[in-house]
C-alpha cells in the first residue's frame, strides 16, 4: 500500500473481513454489469454506426430477454440482501460478557467513560481481542460514531441509548469520525481509538486516575438522589426491586411486557410513567434535568451490576436466586 | 409542407408578441418553459458556484479557504439549490412543459393558467431561499435533520424551509398539470401504449410529486412552527422523535430521487431511438418500468436510516425493498442497449450525451445497491461514497439527460441549430471532468472519509485533489452550452422542423412550433417510434 | 334562455379544449388529484398521531380529557349538514336551478361559518388554560394524573397543528363558496357549465371528511371524559 | 344511464338527505359508544365509524359512485399510500427492541 496514497482502509476487527468479502462480491458483480453495458454499448454503437449499417433493422422486443434481464439481477440481488443481513444482524447484537464503555457525544467532541471509571475525551483505549460494546448517548444533536478501520459506524441519539459493538483485532491507532453532520465543529468532532495489547491497557487504565468504578459511583448516586429509599433490595418497597432486573422481561401495568435494557431503565428515571411496572403506582417523579448524561450512565451501570454475578455486584446483597417481584 | 419557402414570417410562439408583459402574463406552455429555464439556469450556476467553492476549501487537508460555518453553509445552499430549485424542476418544468402537449397532440397543457402560476410559485421560493442565503446562509445541511436544524442552528433556518416549501407546490401543480394532461388532452388515435416514453416517465414522476410532496411539505411546516414555537414534536429534549423527522422527510425524498431521474430517462428513450433509427426494444418494458419505479420508490425511504437507530426488523424490510426498485432501472438499461443492436448510429450530440448517462447511470445505480446492502451500507453510508452515488445518478444521470434533451430540442425551442463542433467538445469536458470529479470519491467513501467534513486527515488530500481538478474540468463543459446556445439564438442555422428526422408529433409542427401547436389536430395512426415507415432522407437544414 | 346558455357555455369553453365535456371532465379529475395531494399533506400529520399515541398513550389520553367532547360532537354535525347543503348546492347546479343554488351555498357558508366560531371558543378555552405548546404551555393536571407534562404538550402540538391546518382549509373553503355565489349571482354556471361549483364542491365534503377522522382521534381517545 | 350521456348523473335528493340522516346517526354512534369502556376496541371501533362516514360522503357526496374508473383509481390510489407512509412507519415503531438477546 503506498503510504501517501492509501486506497482502503486497514481491516482491523473481526467483522472487517466479513464486510469487506460482501464489498468485494459487490464491486465485482458491479464491474462485470458495467463492462458488460460499456462494451455493448461500444460495440454496438460501432458495429452499427449510419456510415456501417445505414438501414437499422426492425426489432420488436423479446420477452424471453426482459424476463431474464429481470430475473437474473433479481436472483443476484437477493444474494446481495441475505449477505447483507447477515453482516447486520451480527452488527446489531453485541456479544454477551463484552467489555462496555459508555460514549456521550456532544457539539464537538467525543467523551468515554470505561465501566471502571476512567474517563477521557476524542480518545478511546481498548484492548485488542475483546469484544467491546459502545452504549451511547448525546447532549445535543445526532452525531455518529464512525471507526472506518472496524466498519462500523451507528447514530448517537439524544433522548436515548443506542449501541454497537467490535472486536479489535490489531493494535494500533485508528480513526474515529463523526458521520453525522452535527454543526458548525462537525469536522473537528474526531478522535483515535487505540486498541492496545492487554498488558498495555492493564497500564494505561492504572494510570488512569479513575475515582472508583461506574457501577460504584452510580450506587452513590442512587443513594444520593434517595432512589435507594424505594428502590429496596428487599421485598417492601414502594418502588420495584432492581435486584436482577436487567434483561429480564417486566411485565407492566397495562398488560404489555417490556425487556429491561438499558433504554428502558433510562426511560425509567428519565420518565418514569412511560412504563409502569404492574403492582405499582405511579409515584415516581422525574429526574429530567437532575442528572447529567455521565450521571445518568453511571445509574444504568450501577442498576446492571445488580444483575451480574459475584465479582461486578456492588449492591453488596446475595444475588436472589428468584426472579425480581415486579414480574 | 417542411420545404416549402415562407416569404412572409409565419406566426411562432416566440413571435406573436414581444413586450414583457407577453411574457410575464402568458399561458404558453412553451413560453412557460422558456421561463422556468431561465430560472433554473441561474440557480444552476449558483449551486455550481457554491459547489466550486466546496471543491476549492477541499484541495487542502486544513480547512484553511473558508471558516467552518461558511463551509457548512456552502454544502447545505449547493444542496438545496441543485435540488430543489435545479434538478426537480429540470427536465419536467423546462423540457415536460415544451414537450408534453406537443407529443400528446394536444394545444396545450390542461390547466394553463395554473401552469405560469407554478412558475410564480417557484421563484417566490427560490427568492426566499436566496434571500435566506444572502442575509447569511443556512447550515443544515439540505436534508434539515431535527433537532440539529430545530434547535441548535444559528441560521436563517425558517426563511429557507418556507423556501422549498412553497416551491413544493410549484412541484406539486406541476405534477398535477402533467397527469391529466396526459390522461385527457391526448389527440385522437395517440393510445398509452402510442405515447412516447418521455410522457411515460413524466407521468411516473408527475406521480411521486403529487403523493411525496405534500408530506415534505407538512413536515417542513412542522420544523419551522418546532423553530418559532418549540412545540416538541421533532425534539428529543421535549419528548419528541428526531427519526420521525427522517421518516417524513425520506418518505419524499428518497422518491424525489426519482422524480429527478425519471424525466432523465424519459429523455434518453426519446434520444436512444432517433439516433439509432429504431423502435425502442422492449417499449412495454419501458413504459411499465418508470411506474414500477414510481411505485417502489415509495417503499424503500428508510434505507437512508439504516445506522440511524431504527429497529432492525424495519432496515430488514427496508433493504429487501430496496433491492425490488433496482430491477426496473436495469431492465431499462438493457433494453436501451438492446435498442443499439442492429441500429444505424449517429453520434450527434445528443446520442453522446444518452451514451454517457447509460454508463453514468449504470455506475450510479449499481453503487445503490451497494447503499442498500446492509451490511456495507453501515460502513459507506454518510461517507463520500453516498455522495459519489448520489452524484452519478443525479449529474452523471440527471444532469446529462437533461443536457441530452437540451442539445436535442433546441432546434425546436428556438428553431435554431447550435454548433454541433463545440457541443461535442463540451460534451467531452462534461464526461471527462464528471468522472474525474466523482469517481475518486467512491474511494475516498470506502476509506471512510465522512460527508460535509470541512477539514479531513491528510491521507484522503490526493483524491481530493484529483477531484477538484475534476470539478474544473466539468465547470468548463457546463460554462460552454450556456455560450453557444446563446450564440446560436442569433447566428445558429435555421433547424426546420425535424433536423434529426424524428418521429415523434412535436417534430410535425414547424420550429419553433406555432402559438397553438398544431394547425389542425393531429390523429394519430403509428406506434411510437415508428422509425421502420420513416422515409430515411436528410431534411434540408437551413434556408 | 337557451341560446344565453349556448353563449355561456362557448364563452366558457378555453381555446385547448375540444369540447365542453373534455373541459369538465379535465377539471374534476384535476381537483380530485389535488385531494389527492391534500390527503397526503395531513397524512403527514397523522403519521405524526400515530406514532406519538402509540408511544404516549397516557399523556394522549390526558390531553384529550380537556376536550370539550359536545362541542366537538356539534361541530360534527354541522359540517355533516353543510355537506348536505353543499351537494344539494350542487345538484341545483346540475339540474339549473340557479337561486336556490345560491341560497343553499349560502346556507352552506353559514354552517362553516358557525363550525369555525364553535371551533374559535374551544381554542379561546385551550388558550386561556395555557394549553397552547410553547414556553407558556401549563398541564397542572399531569402530576395527579402520573404523566409527563411533556408528552401532553405533544398531543396538544398535534391538536394544535391538525385542528389548525383543518380551520385554514375550512375558511379557504368559504371563501370558495362566496366566490362561486358572487359568481352564480352574476349568471356564470348553468346546467351545461357548472364545474367550479362541482370542484368547490368536492374540495368542501373532503375538509368534512377530514374533520370526521379528527373528532375521533383527538376528542374520543378514552372514556374516561371530563365534565 | 341517462339519455344525456353528456350530463353528469344527477342523483335524487331523497339520497343525499337518507345519507345525511346516515351519517348523523354514525355521529351520535361514535360519541355513545366512546363512552363504554372497550379497552382497545374504542378506537378500533371509533375508526371503523369513521371510516364509514368518510366512504358515505365520498362515495355520494363526492359523486365518486358514480364517476369514471379512473377517479376511483386516483382515490384508491391516495388511499394505499397513506397506507404505506403509515405502515411502513410503524414497521420501525412497533419492532424497536425486538432484537436485543446477545449473540452468543
Amino acid at each position: 500500500m503506498w503510504k501517501n496514497l492509501p486506497l482502503f482502509p486497514e481491516q482491523a476487527s473481526s467483522l472487517a473481513a466479513q464486510v469487506d468479502g460482501l464489498y468485494f462480491f459487490l464491486v465485482a458483480v458491479s464491474a462485470f454489469f458495467t463492462l458488460l453495458i460499456f462494451v455493448l454499448v461500444f460495440v454496438f454503437a460501432v458495429k452499427y454506426r449510419k456510415s456501417a449499417h445505414p438501414k437499422a433493422e426492425h426489432i420488436e422486443g423479446s420477452l424471453p430477454l426482459e424476463l431474464t434481464w429481470t430475473l437474473i439481477p433479481l436472483g443476484i440481488t437477493m444474494i446481495f440482501f441475505a449477505w447483507g443481513a447477515l453482516i447486520y444482524f451480527q452488527e446489531a447484537r453485541p456479544p454477551r460478557g463484552a467489555m462496555e464503555v459508555y460514549a456521550v457525544g456532544k457539539q464537538w467532541m467525543w467523551k468515554f467513560e470505561h465501566e471502571t471509571g476512567q474517563r477521557e475525551i476524542n480518545a478511546l483505549h481498548v484492548p485488542v481481542n475483546r469484544d467491546i460494546k459502545m452504549i451511547m448517548s448525546s447532549q445535543d444533536v445526532i452525531h455518529s460514531f464512525f471507526v472506518p478501520a472496524f466498519r462500523i459506524k451507528a447514530d448517537v441519539l439524544p433522548g436515548r441509548y443506542t449501541s454497537t459493538w467490535f472486536h479489535p483485532t490489531k493494535t494500533g491507532t485508528y480513526h474515529l469520525f463523526c458521520a453525522e453532520y452535527c454543526g458548525t465543529e462537525h469536522s473537528g468532532m474526531i478522535g483515535e481509538v487505540v486498541v492496545m495489547e492487554p498488558a498495555a491497557y492493564q497500564a494505561w487504565l492504572a494510570n488512569g486516575g479513575a475515582t472508583g468504578t461506574m457501577a460504584a459511583n452510580g450506587k452513590e448516586l442512587f443513594t444520593q438522589l434517595g432512589c435507594a429509599t424505594c428502590h429496596r433490595l428487599d421485598t417492601q418497597g414502594r418502588g420495584p426491586n432492581l435486584m436482577g432486573l436487567f434483561g429480564k422481561s417486566v411485565q407492566l401495568e397495562d398488560g404489555r411486557t417490556v425487556r429491561a435494557d438499558e433504554n428502558y431503565i433510562r426511560e425509567s428515571i428519565l420518565n418514569p410513567q412511560a412504563k409502569i411496572v404492574a403492582g405499582f403506582k405511579p409515584i415516581m417523579p422525574t429526574f429530567q434535568g437532575q442528572v447529567t448524561e455521565e450521571s445518568l450512565g453511571a445509574l444504568v451501570s450501577y442498576v446492571k451490576s445488580l444483575s451480574q454475578p459475584q465479582q461486578k455486584a456492588e449492591g453488596g446483597a446475595p444475588q436472589p436466586a428468584a426472579a425480581n417481584e415486579s414480574n | 409542407m417542411a420545404t416549402a419557402v415562407q416569404t412572409v414570417e409565419r406566426e411562432t410562439y416566440l413571435n406573436n408578441g414581444y413586450g414583457l408583459k407577453s411574457w410575464l402574463l402568458t399561458k404558453d406552455h412553451k413560453r412557460i418553459a422558456i421561463l422556468y429555464l431561465i430560472s433554473i439556469t441561474g440557480m444552476f450556476f449558483v449551486g455550481g458556484f457554491f459547489a466550486m467553492l466546496i471543491r476549492l476549501e477541499l484541495l487542502t487537508p486544513a480547512g484553511d479557504l473558508v471558516s467552518s460555518d461558511t463551509y457548512n453553509k456552502l454544502f447545505t445552499m449547493h444542496g438545496i439549490s441543485m435540488i430543489f430549485f435545479f434538478l426537480i424542476p429540470s427536465v419536467p418544468a423546462v423540457l415536460g412543459n415544451f414537450c408534453i402537449p406537443l407529443m400528446v397532440g394536444a394545444k396545450d397543457l390542461a390547466f394553463p393558467r395554473l401552469n405560469l402560476a407554478t412558475w410564480y410559485i417557484f421563484n417566490i421560493g427560490a427568492a426566499f431561499a436566496l434571500v435566506s442565503m444572502i442575509w447569511g446562509g443556512v447550515d443544515t445541511g439540505w436534508t434539515f435533520y431535527t433537532p440539529f436544524s430545530t434547535t441548535y442552528s444559528n441560521t436563517h433556518v425558517v426563511g429557507t424551509a418556507l423556501g422549498v416549501f412553497i416551491a413544493g407546490f410549484a412541484s406539486i401543480f406541476t405534477g398535477l398539470n402533467f397527469i391529466v394532461t396526459i390522461h385527457r388532452m391526448r389527440a385522437p388515435g395517440m393510445t398509452w401504449t402510442r405515447l412516447p416514453l418521455f410522457c411515460w416517465s413524466n407521468y411516473a414522476a408527475s406521480i411521486i410529486m403529487v403523493l411525496g410532496t405534500p408530506v415534505i411539505a407538512i413536515t417542513i411546516l412542522l420544523v419551522a412552527l418546532e423553530r418559532l414555537l418549540h412545540i416538541g414534536v421533532f425534539n428529543p429534549a421535549l419528548g419528541g422523535d428526531p427519526l420521525l423527522f427522517q421518516h417524513l422527510f425520506w418518505f419524499y425524498s428518497h422518491p424525489a430521487v426519482y422524480i429527478m431521474i425519471l424525466p432523465g430517462m424519459g429523455v434518453i428513450s426519446e434520444i436512444v431511438t432517433c439516433f439509432a433509427r429504431k423502435r425502442v426494444f422492449g417499449y412495454e418494458f419501458v413504459a411499465l418500468a418508470s411506474i414500477a419505479i414510481a411505485v417502489l420508490g415509495f417503499l424503500v425511504w428508510a434505507h437512508h436510516m439504516f445506522v440511524a437507530g431504527i429497529s432492525v426488523y424495519a432496515a430488514l424490510v427496508f433493504s429487501l425493498l430496496s433491492y425490488l426498485v433496482a430491477i426496473p432501472s436495469a431492465v431499462k438499461i438493457f433494453n436501451w442497449t438492446a435498442t443499439l443492436y442492429k441500429g444505424s448510429i449517429r453520434y450527434d450530440t445528443p446520442m453522446l450525451y444518452a451514451f454517457g448517462f447509460i454508463g453514468l447511470f449504470t455506475i450510479g445505480g449499481l453503487t445503490g445497491v451497494f447503499l442498500a446492502s446492509l451490511g456495507v451500507d453501515v460502513h459507506v453510508t454518510d461517507t463520500y461514497f453516498v455522495v459519489a452515488h448520489f452524484h452519478y445518478v443525479m449529474v452523471g444521470g440527471m444532469v446529462l439527460a437533461y443536457m441530452a434533451g437540451l442539445h436535442f430540442w433546441w432546434p425546436k425551442i428556438t428553431g435554431k441549430m447550435y454548433p454541433e463542433g463545440w457541443a461535442k467538445l463540451s460534451a467531452l469536458f462534461v464526461f471527462v471532468g464528471f468522472n474525474l470529479t466523482f469517481f475518486p470519491q467512491f474511494i475516498l467513501g470506502y476509506m471512510g472519509m465522512p460527508r460535509r467534513y470541512h477539514a479531513y486527515p491528510p491521507e484522503f488530500q490526493v483524491l481530493n485533489v484529483l477531484s477538484t481538478a475534476g470539478a474544473s474540468v466539468l465547470a468548463v463543459g457546463y460554462v460552454l452550452p450556456m455560450i453557444y446556445f446563446m450564440w446560436s439564438l442569433r447566428y445558429g442555422e435555421d433547424a426546420g422542423p425535424n433536423p434529426w428526422n424524428a418521429v415523434g408529433l412535436e417534430w410535425m409542427t414547424p420550429s419553433p412550433p406555432p402559438t397553438h401547436n398544431f394547425d389542425e389536430t393531429p390523429v394519430v395512426t403509428w406506434e411510437a417510434y415508428d422509425y421502420e415507415h420513416q422515409p430515411e432522407q436528410e431534411v434540408p437544414v437551413g434556408h | 334562455m337557451a341560446t344565453s346558455d349556448i353563449e355561456i357555455a362557448e364563452h366558457a369553453l378555453q381555446h385547448h379544449f375540444a369540447s365542453m365535456d373534455q373541459q369538465r371532465e379535465t377539471a374534476t379529475f384535476g381537483m380530485w388529484l389535488f385531494l389527492v395531494t391534500e390527503i397526503m399533506f395531513f397524512g403527514g400529520l397523522f403519521c405524526a398521531y400515530l406514532v406519538y399515541r402509540a408511544t404516549y398513550y397516557e399523556a394522549f389520553v390526558e390531553g384529550s380529557q380537556t376536550m370539550n367532547i359536545w362541542l366537538g360532537a356539534t361541530n360534527t354535525a354541522v359540517l355533516i349538514c353543510s355537506s348536505l347543503t353543499m351537494a344539494l348546492g350542487v345538484r341545483c347546479a346540475q339540474t339549473d336551478k340557479r337561486k336556490m343554488m345560491i341560497v343553499l351555498l349560502i346556507i352552506t357558508m353559514l354552517f362553516g361559518l358557525a363550525f369555525l366560531g364553535i371551533k374559535a371558543v374551544e381554542y379561546h378555552e385551550h388558550w386561556t388554560n395555557h394549553q397552547f405548546p410553547g414556553s407558556n404551555f401549563q398541564f397542572p393536571e399531569a402530576e395527579a394524573a402520573g404523566v409527563n407534562p411533556q408528552n401532553v404538550q405533544i398531543y396538544f402540538s398535534l391538536y394544535w397543528a391538525m385542528t389548525g391546518l383543518h380551520a385554514l382549509h375550512m375558511v379557504i373553503g368559504v371563501a370558495l363558496v362566496a366566490w362561486i355565489v358572487i359568481a352564480g349571482a352574476r349568471g356564470l354556471y348553468s346546467a351545461d357549465y357548472y364545474a367550479p361549483v362541482e370542484n368547490v364542491g368536492l374540495y368542501w365534503h373532503f375538509v368534512d371528511l377530514v374533520w370526521i377522522y379528527l373528532f375521533p382521534l383527538l376528542y374520543l381517545i378514552s372514556k374516561k371524559h371530563g365534565g | 344511464m341517462s339519455s344525456e350521456e353528456h350530463r353528469q348523473h344527477v342523483i335524487p335528493a331523497s339520497i343525499y338527505v337518507g345519507i345525511w340522516a346516515t351519517l348523523m346517526f354514525f355521529t351520535g354512534l361514535t360519541v355513545f359508544v366512546s363512552f363504554i369502556e372497550l379497552h382497545n376496541w374504542n378506537i378500533v371501533l371509533a375508526l371503523v365509524i369513521a371510516t364509514i362516514k368518510a366512504t358515505l360522503v365520498v362515495l355520494f357526496f363526492m359523486h365518486l359512485y358514480y364517476s369514471s374508473k379512473l377517479t376511483k383509481v386516483t382515490v384508491i390510489a391516495a388511499v394505499f399510500f397513506l397506507f404505506l407512509l403509515l405502515a411502513l412507519s410503524m414497521t420501525d415503531y412497533l419492532t424497536r427492541g425486538w432484537l436485543t438477546n446477545p449473540m452468543h
